[in-house]
């Protein structure tokens, strides 16, 4: 059925992701999402690399975590890495992208190192925010990631906001830039979206408000957290579509559209991205409350994101079993790496204690020692 | 009996559940789970759904529900995962619920009870270590209780969820696992701790050390240690920050003529602030041999790398120097 | 086309709002509302009589406010009386009711007495709240009144807290009573209402939602607050329905069939008032910023809910031109009164400054006065 | 020149819009409503829809949208259109702006300014009429500032657009329509007021007063009314809550020997107690010839009945009696 290339580094296949669209136009006229699209080695070999890196990153962060190299909260991603993969293929650094405490993916598609993660979770100063910030708190503005929040919902308007400033910067022509805001299944309750979205519909932002919907908020399935589990079309007054967010392509493809959309000045677009958290919430998370081994084990053999890609692109003949070991094994050795680099950093000097209170000031601090200022 | 403050404060639920069909528990992860951090372990099986809810991530909305359902005459008691989410609800517990009774001139009454781990964790950086103590204690309207032990805990516990007030109960996370003693007359179901009477965890003669929540702990180790320097330490575990018993601090500092106040949260405006000068608006004042110390958290959001985290929250050895230097300071 | 009966005490006539009803079902049965509708004279008469009492009670108000006997906020309620009358046709002391500061009329509704209005305006002891709370905190919780809050939108939260109460004392039987829950259109973009909204579905509370649209929330028109205005339907998962809220029967007749939906235990339902305000905002209301004085008269003219209610009355014969003018002036002299009333009552005693911080207990309060306790 | 203290904040608004493309306005009714207390007016006629933004009623929606825009390199100033409906919005203030630029290890900077009326109005009753710079002021991260009178309006409201951290700026309604004279020097589109610097309003030699916003002002009066009676008051204005300027009350205390501290707020953990502690800490501890004496708020929600509210604010009277006592009572 698909129209192979095995010669060539482009090929065209049928866009037909297993679990398919589901689109609410809110009355709109929305871009199409094409029935195939043109796909290129390269390009894939990327995306398939980039997936694999957040995952081992994320393993060994697992096993650094069992180490008690990295304490307190830390939410791993294993299981989503199509949603910032596939995204980042079409958006660049001129759009913002705000996410909430299970950023690490997010910050190396946006550009950062993985030993900049796992330096934060081992609070050292090489870290992404010089150790302060932890598993939570991972920034890279000058590539317009905003992080990195651990309070659920929070970001939702924080990221409306930053589309604000995409449309304030243009004006009443189109805007240039996107702001991705990310939340999940869980958040999609808190009030403050619902208020976001409303304001940015009226103010017209290019806003891509994105439910990466894992079907848990912690311990509580997504049915019995919301009355209506229709994420893409629960606001109605917003388009909105409900993508395979473990299916690279879709999310690609689906992400262009929503990113046509509002660079035409729209305004904003809904995006639920299907997909499945394969790690408990957080490291102390049993995981055993609320689903069964075997549930995981089946969306693992039936949805995986790596294998689904790698199975087009062996299909497309873009990459084979033996190059596929290959990629696997440099990504492993260069996050080994990269784990090294972390473990070699510093701990941060006392004096990071009181930096970074205020922007470029210092005023006097008053330290844990009674009447000891600093 | 031997008891964590975790077990204490479960047990107090499930007495209080029993004892009264009004009592319901709602909050996140509360029934399903067993609680994020187990503190309802058990008590959906023992009384069903409906009185063990679980809420979707809403805090301003279940909060407020809480509310309602206090006003018609339930006694709901809603549990912030960690008081740090209070902050989307705090309008809630401040303009629906302390402010009711007065404003309505004695028509509402709200019996309800916020309850979750506040302050400082371990490594959960900035917006997950606040301590709201000195925020809701300054409220008219509100109780502000905050336990040490698991006498405490379970004491404690109990009064507020039969108080007719609103009341704010901070609990501390790393505390829910410690281990301590309960009497026999705390594990009677019918005892109630008093509120708004401090507790003397250690009379001494030298100093006061007026403290609450998981630093009682660091300032009793504090005085143990300061015993072998001959110096005899006072500690007082305020239990109540609203209302504040002020005439048990007051009488401990006319004996000791030092005062230090130990606390985790920011130092402006904090719990000592309000201490410091409670005493010195106070015949205490003429008793004063030196002047007051505050140990506090450091004026900074909590940082998460272990070296720096260790400097932003009191150890015992801060305690131990300010309590050195009140003594050693003659005025 | 009314089929009179003029020397009877009840007629049926059509159902008719100007003002059509509009249904969101939400893809549930609701009750159906009927065509034609049985009125009774007795009935109708104390409901105009009521709506005549509120109106001159507001108009009151506003000269005592012009006077300077009333000071702070004062939002007053005319245009919109036959929302809390209409409904008080079908509800009982039994059902729970919350609003928001615009609260005058539901307290005479819920059983209060204009001189506790007054009385409550001018700081009197003898007010609803012992003249501690003002305009904006009127409650009577006897009948099941909880006010009266000067928070938009922090009402409807706590009125799904009243909704609970009921189902939680009945189990999982039908509830027996129902909470209704009032808020303007500028309120309705608060998100804590999505989030209450949601919870009373889960929780399938007996709650009924009202959005009294009023077409402005303070000088900010619906359009520009609310980027969807269709506010019986914006929570999709929830049915809705549009109401002409400046007709008494089209406000009785929906919120019979909405408490049948509650009282089957079926869960939460939206209702949409279409009303108008006539006065500003509040007494420091400028008004002419926002619309203009023949906006205002043409409601008044063509929507006004005394006018409409009494135009029903005199074609069915219940009353006449002059059986108008004495129950007009009945009510005069009944507020006349009732104001006297109030104007006789003594200030607060000092004592209560500090009465009713905490419930049945005394604690130590420090005053103005320094270190002074009370 | 003569101003009213609206008229300085308005000036200022317009002044910093015009010097920076990137600064906006944004609240509820601040555009074609012309501002509910008018503080914006003519503004949205100047700068037009976009920089001049008429919110719904979405405190938190709109409090989050600024801090994003502010993280984006914008300067927002959003308006509560009073402070007390901050608080569905202070989860942006603490967790999302004051805490952001630390957690990121100095990677997120958010110039933003909240704005608004803060404190007891007249008649608004309970939930109208809460202080909050207590609160705001315990933030580590925040600065907070509070002006009393025209020029401080102006300059400081300048200072607040142009700093580089999230500002918590607290206005009083009372004051708005307050005219002052505004000097050559302030006028100076140029000029900034310096953050973090106390203002001697009044020298004087017996007592300190440390006191804020409207509060200068009665205690101005009561300083005047003392004069005649030979009591010559220091009336230090804060201005800044965060950062607080210690080294003028300690100067100014070592100078006088006396304290007493005049706020609107609730007594609790308020301003006064920390300076009070402050002082107690520093060496001016020593020079203290008589208790400190803190006027505060009482301690109850606001009443609304005209008589029972002039005892739940301080008076004129209240503080002339709090001097009075502390300059009679010798140590
Ligand atoms: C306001 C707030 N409430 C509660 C929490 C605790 N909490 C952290 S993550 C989480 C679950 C969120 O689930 P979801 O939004 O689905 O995201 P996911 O973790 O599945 O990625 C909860 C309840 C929090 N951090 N903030
Ligand atoms: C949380 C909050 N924000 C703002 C205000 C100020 N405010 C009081 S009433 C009002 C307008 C509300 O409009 P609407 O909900 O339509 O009710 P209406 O006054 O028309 O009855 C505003 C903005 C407030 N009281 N509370
Ligand atoms: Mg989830
Ligand atoms: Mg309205």
């Amino acid at each position: 059925m698909r129209r192979c290339a095995t010669l060539f580094a482009t090929a065209t296949v049928p866009l037909a992701p297993q679990k398919p669209y589901l689109i609410h136009t809110a009355g709109r006229d929305l871009p199409q999402i094409p029935k195939e699209v043109e796909i290129e080695s390269e390009n894939l070999k990327s995306s398939l690399e980039m997936m694999l890196r957040i995952r081992r990153m994320e393993t060994l962060s697992d096993q650094a975590y069992k180490m008690k190299k990295i304490r307190g909260f830390c939410h791993l991603y294993i299981g989503q890495e199509a949603i910032p993969v596939g995204m980042e293929s079409v958006l660049n650094y001129e759009d913002s992208v705000i996410t909430a405490y299970r950023e690490h993916g997010w910050y190396l598609t946006r550009g950062g190192r993985p030993s900049e993660v796992f330096g934060e979770m081992f609070g050292k100063i090489g870290g992404s925010s010089k150790g302060k910030g932890g598993s939570m708190h991972m920034y890279l503005t000058k590539n317009r990631f905003f992080g990195g929040n651990g309070i659920v919902g929070a970001q939702v308007p924080v990221g409306a906001g930053l589309a604000w400033a995409n449309s304030y910067i243009n004006g009443d022509k189109a805007p240039k830039a996107v702001s991705v805001s990310l939340y999940g299944d869980g958040a999609a309750n808190q009030g403050q979206i619902f208020e976001a979205m409303n304001m940015a519909a009226l103010l017209k932002c290019p806003a891509i408000f994105v439910i990466e919907n894992n079907q848990f908020g912690m311990g509580t399935s997504k049915k019995r957290a919301s009355y209506d589990t229709e994420f893409y079309k629960r606001v109605g007054f917003l388009p909105g579509i409900k993508v395979d967010g473990m299916d690279l392509l879709a999310v690609r493809e689906a992400t262009r559209m929503a990113k046509d959309y509002c660079l035409a000045g729209n305004g904003p677009i809904v995006m639920e991205m299907d997909s499945y958290r394969y790690m408990g919430h957080s490291m102390s998370d049993p995981d055993s409350a609320y689903r069964s081994r075997s549930d995981i084990q089946t969306v693992r053999n039936e949805r995986d994101c790596v294998v689904k890609l790698k199975s087009l692109m062996i299909e497309t003949g873009f990459i084979d079993e033996e190059g596929f070991k290959t990629m696997e094994k440099k990504v492993r050795k260069e996050i080994d790496e990269e784990l090294a680099i972390a473990e070699a950093m510093a701990d941060p000097p006392l004096s990071e204690l009181t930096e970074d209170v205020f922007s470029g000031e210092r005023y006097p601090i008053r330290s844990c020692q009674g009447t000891v200022w600093l | 009996k031997e008891m964590t403050v975790r077990d204490a404060l479960n047990l107090a639920l499930e007495e209080e559940m029993k004892r009264d069909e009004k009592v319901f528990l709602m909050g996140e992860e509360v029934g399903q789970y067993q609680g994020a951090y187990k503190v309802s372990k058990g008590l959906l099986d023992k009384f069903g759904p409906s009185r063990v809810i679980d809420t979707p991530i809403t805090e301003m909305g279940f909060a407020g529900i809480g509310v309602g359902a206090g006003l018609a005459g339930l006694r709901p008691i809603i549990e912030f995962m960690t008081f740090n989410f209070s902050l989307q609800a705090i309008d809630h517990i401040i303009n629906s619920a302390a402010k009711a009774h007065y404003m309505s001139g004695g028509d509402l009454t709200c019996p309800i009870v916020f309850r979750g781990p506040n302050g400082a964790a371990s490594a959960v950086a900035a917006q997950h270590s606040q301590c709201f103590a000195a925020w809701f204690g300054s409220v008219p309207g509100l109780k502000v209780l905050a336990p040490w032990n698991a006498e405490d805990a379970k004491s404690m516990m109990k009064a507020a969820i039969r108080d007719n007030s609103p009341v704010v109960f901070l609990e501390n996370e790393l505390m829910y696992g410690q281990t301590f003693n309960v009497s026999d007359e705390v594990l009677d179901p019918e005892y109630v701790a008093p509120i708004g009477k401090a507790k003397i965890e250690k009379a001494g003669k030298h100093v006061t050390v007026v403290t609450f929540s998981k630093m009682v702990g660091l300032s009793l180790q504090a005085a143990q240690q300061l015993a072998g320097e001959g110096i005899d330490v006072e500690v007082i575990n305020l239990r109540s920050i609203r209302p504040l018993d002020r005439a048990t601090i007051i009488e401990s500092v006319k004996k000791t003529s030092r005062l230090v106040t130990v606390e985790e949260g920011w130092p402006h405006f904090g719990v000592g602030a309000e201490i410091a000068s409670t005493v010195f608006e106070s015949e205490a004042f003429d008793y004063l041999d030196a002047p007051v110390e505050r140990v506090t958290g450091a004026d900074i959001p909590m940082p998460y790398a272990f070296n720096l985290e260790k400097l932003a929250v009191p150890q015992v050895e801060n305690i131990v120097r300010a309590i050195k230097r009140t003594v050693y300071r003659k005025k």
